[in-house]
C-alpha cells in the first residue's frame, strides 16, 4: 500500500484514537456501572479488540451496513452511534435507541446503517447477506460488513450465509474477529486451522488474516475486501487476531485460560500501539494524545450523566410494541 | 371472478405484487426453472426474471435469514420453505430474529418478509414431509400466520401479507394446491384478521383450519341432509385471530366442533378452546367443546395408516352428530 | 434429605447417572472447564473427565444431531443447550429427527436422548435468552417434556428423563438454579408424567409450572390469610400429561386458574383449558377457566418491562381473589 | 495401491456385479410399480450411481454404520438389506423395515448398520458423526459413513456435524455423492468450486473426489479413509462424482438440464463400465455375466411377489407406537 498511513495523517489519527477511547471509555463505564448494581443484564465487553471495528467502520459509507453481535459496543460506536444514546439504552431508559426493550445485546442504529447487535452466535450473519443481496437488488453500490466472532464458525447460519452469499457475488464482507475463545472454547482447538482464514478456501472466496491489534493492518484487509465487495466482486473473509481482556460476561472465571495470557495480549493494548505509532511518525503529541484521551473522558460523563436522567422505560404501551403498524 | 387452481392463485398472486412493487422477489429452492417442487412459481422466472425469482442453495435457515436483512433494508422478500417441516431448520431466523427485530429494536425497524411454505399430510411422503406446523409460528409474539384454504384466499391473503410490515408465515396445503374455485380479479386482498364463515347453520359451528375447511363443508352438506344444520368458520388468519367472530358464531349454535389436521396436542384448536372456554361463551355453550384433530403420531407412509391419522369427512360428520345428538 | 442448590441438584443427577451407566455422558457448549453457563456443571469435568463431559463449539443442530446418533447406537447422551432459546437452531434434529426415528423405523430403534436447557425470563437478558419455549416441544409427538420446579425433582425428573428410551427435553429454569430446597438423597427417580400436588384447598386449584409453581405456593399462603384456600398443582412432566390428577384437582374446588409464563397464545396451558372445557371438568366447574400467562410480547430488557410481562406472586393473588369471589 | 484389482478376483467381481444389478433392479421395479400406481408416496432414484454405494460398503464391516438419505436404496442394499423387506415397506406392508410406517424415505435396516435414510437432507450427517462418536467412546473400532448428497452442503447441518467431528478426530467419512445436482441446482454453480472436496481445506480434514462411475476408484478412496478413521486418523471428505439419470423425484420435468447431458451421462453407466472391466480382465465371461443379470433378475422378482402378498400396514397400533417402552 502506498496510500498514507493512517498514523501519519493528523485527521485520521486524531480520529482513530478518538473512536478507540470511546470504546473503551464506554465499556469501562458499563463495567463500573454494572459493578455497582446500577445496571442489570449481561454485558459482554470488547476491551482490548477496540482496533478491529475503529479500522473496518473507517472504510464504510455512513449508508453502508454492518451487523453486530453481542459483544457490540465497539462496532456501534465505530459505526457512529452516540454513546449516550446508547448508554441510555443500556440504563434502560426510553431514550434509549431501543427503548429499553433491547439492551446491550439488541442495540441498533439503523440511521448509521447498523442493523443490530444479536443475541444470537452468528444470527447476523444471514442477515448482513440479506442486506447485501437488497443492495445490490435495488442497485446501489452499499455494502455490508458482517462482524462475528470466532465462535459463529461453529454456526450453520454462518455456513448457509456464506454459501449463498459466494453463490451470488454478494457485497458482503464476513469480518471473524478472533479474540481467540468462544465463550471458553480455543478457536485453535474448535477448527482445526493454523489460520482460520483458510475456511474461505472451502467457499471460493477470498480469505485474509491480520494482526487485529494493528490499526492499519486491519484498516488495509478490510479497505481491500471492501472495495472488492463495492467494485461487485463478492464477499470475502477477513479473519482480524485479537483478544478480549475481560470474561466473557460476568459469569467468567477464567477458568480455560491463564493470567500469563491475558497478560502478554493486555502488553499488545492496540490503543497504546497506535498512539505509539503517531508518536513515532511525529503526526502528533504527547500532549495532544492527552488532550484527546480527557476529550473523550469528559464526552463519555456527560454521557453517562445526561442518559441516567432519562425518563425510565414505560412498560404501559408493550402490547402495541409487537408489530408494526399496517398503514391504512 | 375466474376460475383456477389454489397454485395458479398463489403464482398469480406473486406475479401482480411484483408488477405493483419493485421490492418483491421470491427466493427459494428450486423455485425457478424447476417452477417449484409443487409447481407453484411455474414459468414466473420467465416473466420475472432470475434476479427476482431466485433459486437458492438447500439452506432454509441462510434463506430465511437472507430474507430478514433484505426486508429490514428496503425489499419485500417472499421466500419459499419447500416443505413447511423444514422450517425447523430455520426457526431461528424466523422466531428469534424476524418476529422480535421490530419489538427489540424499540420499533426503529421492521420486517416485512413472508414465508410461504406447504404443510400438511396426504402426499404419502411421509413424517418429515407432511407436518402442520401452525402452532409453533402462533405461538411466537411478532408473526403473523395465515391458512388459506381457499384458491381465492391463496391469492388474497399471500397480496395481503406482502403487504403487512410484518412477518407473515404464509402455510399453503399441499392438497390444495390442485383443487381450484373462484378467485377475484386483479389486486383484491383479503384482510388479515378476519375470519370467513362459508356456511350458517342453527345446530353447531365447525371452525375448521386449512384443508379441514373444505373437509368440513362437505361434511356440512351432509348432515343437513339428515337435518342437521352447521356453521362453518374459517379463521384464514392464525394470528392475529378473529376471536369475535369465532366466539359468536359459537354462541349463536351452543355447540362448538374444532377440526385440524394437526397433532391434537397443543394444535391451534387448543387455543380456540381456551379461548372459549375462559370468555362469554362458557356460559352459554350447551355441550363441551369437542375437538376433532389429528392424531398425536408422526404421519405414516402407508396411505392406509396416513388416512387414519388426520380428521376425514366422515370423522367431521360422526363427531358433529354425537355432539348434536348427546347435547 | 439434604438441603441443594437446584443447580447441584442436577449436577448431583447427572454424576449419579454417570457412576451408575457408564453410557450416559454429557456435550454442550461450556460445559466442562467454564463449569457451564450457569454453573450447573460446576467440577464434573474434572471428576468425570474431559471424554464424558464434552465441551463442544458452537454449533447446537450438530450438538442435538450426535446425541441421536449417540443414542441410537448404544450411548445415553445427555446434551444441554446453553439457553433454551438456542432449540430453534437444533429444532430439525430435535422435532424431524429424534421424535420421529422410533415411529418411522417402525420401532426398530429407540433414541434414549436427554436435552437440557434453562429457560424463562428475569435475568435481564431479553428477548433472545429468555423464552418459555415448552409449547413447542409439547406440541411434537414423539418427545416427553419436562419442566422441574423444585431442586428435588431437577434431581429425580433428570434421572428418570435419563432412564427414559425416548427423547426427553427437560426444561430447567434460570431464576431456579439458585434456589434450594431439601433433595432426596442417593439415586431417587421422579417419575414422568405424575403431576405433584404441593398443596391442597378447597376455593380453587391453580395449575402451574416452572417457576411459576413456587409463585403460586406464594400467592397461596397470602390468599390463605384472607380465608381463600388453592390447591396447587405442578404437572412437572408436560408430556406425557397427568390429566387425571389436574381434571380431579380442579372439579375438586370447581374454579381453574392456570399460570405460565409463557406467552399466552397456544402456550401449554391453552392444552390443559382445551382438556378441561372438552372433559368432564365442563360440567363440574362453577366459573371459567381463567389463564394468567405471559404477555403476548417478547421478553424486554429493562427490568420494570421484564417483570411487567411475566405473571408475579401479586397477579396470582389478584386473579385468584378475582377468580373466587366473581364465581 | 498394489492390492488386486476388484475386476480381477472373481469373487469379488461378482459380488459388486450382484450389488450393483441389484439396486438398479429394484429401483427399475420401484419406477414400474409407482408408475402403475401400485405404489403411493414420492420416490427418488438413484439408477446410474450405483457403483458408489457397491464401492464404499465393500470396504465396510457389517457392525460398520451407514446413514443414507431420501436417495437411499442403494445405500441400504450394499450395505446388506433384504430386497423383500425393502419392498415390502415401499409397498406399505405390515413386514417391511419400517413397518409401513417409514417408506423409501425413512427405510433403515438397523441389523446390518443402516441407521437409516433421511427425508431431511443432511438430516443424517450430524447423526453419522454422533454414531461414530458413540463407536469411539464404547472403544469400539466402528466406523460411520455418512451418504448425502451434493445438495446437502448448502445445509448448516452438514457444517455443524463436520466441524464437530474434525475437532473430536471422529471415526467418520463424509461420502458425497455428487450427482452434479440438489433437485435443480447445479452444484458446479451452488458452490463456486471446481473440485467440491476442497471443501474439506476449511475444516482441516482429508478431501479427495474420486470418479464416482468406476467403481474401483470408488472402492480405492474409501478404503483409506475408512482405513483413516478406523485407525483413529479422523474424518474425511470423500467426493464421488456421479450423475442421477432420472428425474429428482417423479414431479421433475429436467427443465434445468439438457437431453443430451443426460445422453452422455448414460454412456457413462457404472456397471457396463465394470462389466468391461471384468471381460477385460477376463476375470469373468459374457455367459457369466449373464448368468449374474438373471439371477439378480429372478431374485428380484420373487422379492416383489413376496413383498405384494405381504399383509398390509395396520393402524390398529399408531398411538402405541411413537414412544418406546419404558422398561418396567
Ligand atoms: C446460537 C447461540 N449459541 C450460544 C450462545 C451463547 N453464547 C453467547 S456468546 C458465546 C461465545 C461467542 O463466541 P464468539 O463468536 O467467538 O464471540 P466473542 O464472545 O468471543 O466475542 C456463546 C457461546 C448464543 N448466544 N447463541
Ligand atoms: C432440509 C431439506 N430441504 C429441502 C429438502 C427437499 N429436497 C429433497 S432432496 C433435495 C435435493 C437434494 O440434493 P442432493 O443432496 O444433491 O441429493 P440428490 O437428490 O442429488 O441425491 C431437496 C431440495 C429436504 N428434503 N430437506
Ligand atoms: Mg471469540
Ligand atoms: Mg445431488
Amino acid at each position: 500500500m502506498n496510500a498514507p498511513k493512517i498514523a501519519e495523517d493528523a485527521g485520521r489519527a486524531r480520529e482513530s484514537l478518538r473512536t478507540m477511547w470511546r470504546i473503551r471509555r464506554f465499556e469501562e463505564a458499563v463495567e463500573e456501572l454494572y459493578g455497582r448494581g446500577l445496571m442489570h443484564g449481561t454485558m459482554h465487553l470488547s476491551i482490548g479488540q477496540e482496533a478491529v471495528p475503529t479500522a473496518v467502520c473507517q472504510t464504510l459509507r455512513r449508508d453502508d451496513y454492518i451487523t453486530s453481535t453481542h459483544r457490540g459496543h465497539g462496532h456501534c460506536i465505530a459505526k457512529g452511534a452516540d454513546p449516550e444514546s446508547m448508554m441510555a439504552e443500556l440504563l434502560a431508559k426510553e431514550t434509549g435507541y431501543c427503548r429499553g426493550r433491547g439492551g446491550s445485546m439488541h442495540i441498533a442504529d439503523t440511521a448509521t446503517g447498523n442493523l443490530g447487535a444479536n443475541g444470537i452466535v452468528a444470527g447476523g450473519v444471514p442477515i448482513a447477506a440479506g442486506a447485501a443481496l437488497s443492495a445490490s437488488m435495488r442497485g446501489t453500490d452499499q455494502v455490508a460488513v458482517c462482524f462475528h466472532g470466532d465462535g459463529a464458525l461453529g454456526e450453520g447460519a454462518w455456513h448457509e450465509a456464506v454459501v449463498l452469499a459466494a453463490m451470488w457475488r454478494l457485497p458482503v464482507v464476513f469480518l471473524c474477529e478472533d479474540n481467540h475463545y468462544g465463550m471458553s472454547m480455543s478457536s485453535r482447538r474448535a477448527f482445526g486451522l493454523a489460520d482460520l482464514s483458510d475456511r474461505a478456501r472451502g467457499y471460493g472466496i477470498p480469505g485474509v488474516s491480520v494482526d487485529g491489534n494493528d490499526l492499519q493492518a486491519v484498516h488495509d484487509a478490510a479497505a481491500e475486501a471492501v472495495g472488492r465487495a463495492r467494485a461487485g466482486e463478492g464477499p470475502s473473509l477477513v479473519v482480524a487476531t485479537t483478544y478480549r481482556w475481560r470474561g466473557h460476561s460476568k459469569s467468567d472465571k477464567n477458568l480455560y485460560r491463564t493470567r500469563e495470557e491475558i497478560e502478554e495480549w493486555r502488553a499488545q493494548d492496540p490503543i497504546v500501539r497506535f498512539e505509539r505509532a503517531v508518536l513515532e511518525a511525529g503526526t502528533l503529541t504527547a500532549t495532544d494524545l492527552e488532550q484527546i484521551g480527557q476529550e473523550v473522558r469528559s464526552e463519555l460523563r456527560t454521557a453517562v450523566q445526561r442518559a441516567h436522567a432519562a425518563p425510565d422505560a414505560r412498560p404501559d404501551d408493550l402490547l402495541e410494541s409487537v408489530y408494526a403498524e399496517v398503514d391504512a | 371472478m375466474s376460475e383456477m387452481t389454489y397454485a395458479e392463485a398463489v403464482r398469480s398472486a406473486l406475479a401482480i405484487a411484483m408488477e405493483q412493487d419493485e421490492r418483491v422477489f421470491l427466493m427459494g429452492e428450486d423455485v425457478g426453472t424447476y417452477g417449484g417442487a409443487f409447481g407453484v412459481t411455474g414459468d414466473l422466472i420467465h416473466r420475472m426474471g432470475a434476479q427476482r425469482i431466485r433459486d437458492t442453495t438447500i439452506s432454509e435457515l441462510g434463506i430465511v435469514g437472507m430474507g430478514v436483512g433484505a426486508a429490514m433494508t428496503g425489499m419485500r422478500p417472499v421466500v419459499e420453505i419447500q416443505f413447511s417441516d423444514f422450517s425447523a431448520q430455520a426457526m431461528d431466523q424466523i422466531a428469534n430474529q424476524a418476529a422480535k427485530i421490530h419489538f427489540m429494536l424499540g420499533g426503529a425497524v421492521s420486517v416485512p418478509l413472508v414465508i410461504r411454505a406447504p404443510g400438511g399430510s396426504g402426499t404419502g411422503a411421509a413424517a418429515q414431509h407432511s407436518q402442520s406446523l401452525e402452532a409453533w409460528f402462533t405461538h411466537v409474539p411478532g408473526l403473523k400466520v395465515v391458512m388459506p384454504a381457499t384458491a381465492d384466499d391463496a391469492k388474497g391473503l399471500l397480496l395481503a401479507a406482502i403487504d403487512d410490515p410484518n412477518p407473515v408465515v404464509v402455510l399453503e396445503h399441499k392438497l390444495l394446491y390442485r383443487t381450484s374455485g373462484p378467485v377475484r380479479e386483479g389486486a383484491e386482498r383479503t384482510p388479515l384478521g378476519v375470519a370467513a364463515v362459508p356456511r350458517r347453520g342453527t345446530d353447531l359451528t365447525i371452525v375448521a383450519t386449512g384443508v379441514q375447511v373444505s373437509r368440513s363443508l362437505e361434511a356440512a352438506e351432509q348432515l343437513a341432509q339428515e337435518g342437521i344444520e352447521a356453521t362453518v368458520v374459517d379463521p384464514r388468519t392464525l394470528k392475529p385471530l378473529d376471536e369475535e367472530t369465532i366466539a359468536a358464531e359459537a354462541i349463536a349454535t351452543g355447540r362448538v366442533l374444532l377440526v385440524q389436521e394437526a397433532v391434537r396436542t397443543l394444535g391451534f384448536m387448543s387455543e380456540v378452546a381456551a379461548l372459549l372456554s375462559e370468555g362469554e361463551a362458557f356460559v352459554h355453550l350447551k355441550a363441551p367443546i369437542r375437538r376433532l384433530t389429528g392424531l398425536d403420531v408422526p404421519i405414516p407412509y402407508a396411505p392406509q395408516l396416513e388416512r387414519a391419522v388426520v380428521p376425514q369427512v366422515e370423522d367431521i360428520v360422526a363427531a358433529a352428530q354425537t355432539l348434536v345428538r348427546e347435547w
